[in-house]
């Protein structure tokens, strides 16, 4: 395969020379799919990566050129690189490098023959539109369009296409008229090279929110060994000396030591277990007088 | 209240609830003792099982007092 | 419990919750006293206001209440 | 509460709560000991199992909640 | 819990809470005292409002027992 | 709370939790490892069931209190 | 849970949750230390606010611990 390139064309070597030095530059390599988006946003998401990440758009072919030259086990990316790819070098982890293309993706418009990412839905409320051919339009795609004053209006909340649809031409029309935007593009990560090893997107979507939960978890485990251990740390020792305290004043009552701090509380035990027994007495006869009613 | 206290006392010293030892709790107390009111009480408690009743009112203070349990809702 | 009941018997009963007062109830219950049982409550009695203590006891069990009910049907 | 913190401390130890025990240990802390609330002590812990009395304190997680409702006012 | 009822009773009994107070009353306990733990327990409260801790505790277990409620059926 | 968590490490990780480990485990985290404290942890969960002792709930402390009372009705 | 317990390690020791603290202390604790669990951990910490975490497990322990405990076989 090297041999090959030797008859490349100045302009294409310069090109892989180019993929070859960003992958040797950095200690992660990615191929991402640019399928669909406008260059403008590609501008938007180099600046927005500038300093973290280099975008190197190139031909599929050049790609697997430069990664044939690499050698080695960076050659597995190759069979990723499909479509309209571009490499991607940064030299974070690749967790954090996903993140941040999936921060990158910004909503647009769906085209005729898109797959609807989500459901997409319309909201029910007015519109801008003036009372004319828009309402038959929407209403042909099943969206309850209606006049009301002097305005067109949607009726009601309503799902025109269910997650993993085809979007259709005239659905299409319809939101670009509404200004519903369903689809994500931004730079689609489809493998990281990084340390030896290929990382696929499925790998590295990071589930933030069972992360808090474990931290919650694991610091009202702490907590609990803490107090239950009687470990006293600046933090937890109030709740230590709350359950010695409690211990102290259950036993006391329970025990019925007679100390000014909880004779309240075996007043008020003896006066719940006179009640109960008032009241058993009652139900079998016994008239209670009105001081123990109240 | 008396009354229902003077068993208690008799029920938690292992002493029988009988009117004889009814009454004479409640005259060392200077209570002005009503025979009736002792035999109707001695009468009540014959069917109850005051140790349950005492341990409802402790487990479940809320269905032990009428009051407390009209007063839940709007807790 | 019968020392608190015998004060509190006392108490409903509108008499002072004097020793000699505690002891002679008790002793009517034919409870074996201990007098440092009786001082002790007499002494821990001193400046408690019993019929606050009462009706703290009666509010307490409602305040718990709704815990108990919204327990429930996990228990 | 100086009494009943003694007899934690020496049940916790895994000593006998007596007099002479409590006595040693409210002296190591500096109490003006008095015989009769020791006394009291010792005499109302005589029939109570400690470690039971001690875990209806703890308020165990979902399960106990209504026991803990129930002990709340106890507590 | 020795450690903790031992400046539990210091506290209440008005003294402070030193190592040399602390292993005075777990010894007159006849507890093997280990000087680490003692010196955790005095640390620990170095910033801590003990007066607050007790008082707090004694509304706690209300407070906590409706959040266990709560909890319960969303576990 | 370094401490404590240097524990749970450990004992999640299926090793003793030991003087040695613990400071190993601290120095690694770049803490100033108190030998004290550490001896004091390692002697407060020898006769410990971690696993019970961290998913037993321990009791909210004060701050919890508002809290847990004005979650409670929209629970 | 490891990974978890030597995040808030770091943490409680005001250090930085970096992919090198974080092996470090693994590390020490005699764990098999995996890279892309440790990368994976910082990274998604760093959107984490774990004081606040933090706070929520002491705000409310009690109403937590029953979830903790159905989560804790999971984790």
């Amino acid at each position: 395969m090297a041999l090959y390139t030797h008859h490349l064309p100045k302009w294409k070597k310069d090109e892989v020379d180019e993929i070859k030095r960003g992958i040797g530059e950095h200690s992660l390599v990615g191929v991402v799919d640019m399928y669909g988006i406008p260059a403008s946003q590609v501008q938007h998401i180099r600046r927005n990566l500038r300093g973290t990440a280099r975008v190197k758009m190139a031909r599929n072919t050049l790609i697997e050129h430069a990664l044939n030259e690499v050698g080695g086990s960076v050659v597995a990316l190759r069979e990723h690189a499909e479509g309209q790819s571009a490499m991607i070098f940064t030299n974070e982890n690749p967790f954090k490098l996903f993140k941040l293309l999936e921060q990158t993706k910004t909503k647009m418009a769906a085209k005729p023959g898109e797959i609807a990412p989500e459901d997409i839905v319309v909201p029910k409320g007015p519109t801008s539109f003036k009372p004319g051919p828009i309402v038959g339009e929407l209403q042909q795609v099943g969206i309850p369009a209606a006049i009301e004053g002097g305005k067109v209006k949607i009726r009601e909340t309503k799902t025109v296409v269910k997650k993993g649809e085809v979007i259709s031409k005239k659905i299409a029309d319809a939101l670009v008229k509404l200004d519903i935007k369903p689809m994500d593009v931004g730079l689609v990560l489809q493998a990281a090279y990084y340390k030896n090893t290929v990382f696929t997107p499925d790998l590295l979507v990071i589930d933030e929110e069972a992360y808090y939960r474990n931290i919650v978890l694991a610091a009202q485990q702490a907590f609990n060994l803490s107090v239950n251990a009687v470990i006293p740390t600046p933090l937890t020792i109030g709740a230590i000396i709350g359950k010695a305290v409690r211990e102290a004043r259950t036993v006391g009552v329970e025990a019925s030591i007679y100390e000014k701090d909880i004779i309240d509380l075996i007043i008020g035990r003896a006066q719940r277990e006179m009640l109960g027994v008032a009241l058993a007495a009652e139900a079998h006869g016994f008239e209670l007088d009105e001081a123990t009613l109240k | 209240m008396e009354y229902i206290y003077a068993a208690l006392l008799l029920h938690n010293a292992g002493k029988d609830v009988t009117e004889e030892n009814v009454t004479a709790v409640l005259k060392a107390a200077g209570v002005a003792v009503e025979d009736a009111r002792v035999k109707a009480l001695v009468a009540a408690l014959e069917d109850v099982n005051i140790d349950e009743a005492i341990s409802k009112a402790a487990v479940a203070p809320a269905a032990a007092a009428p009051a407390a349990a009209a007063a839940a809702p709007a807790a």
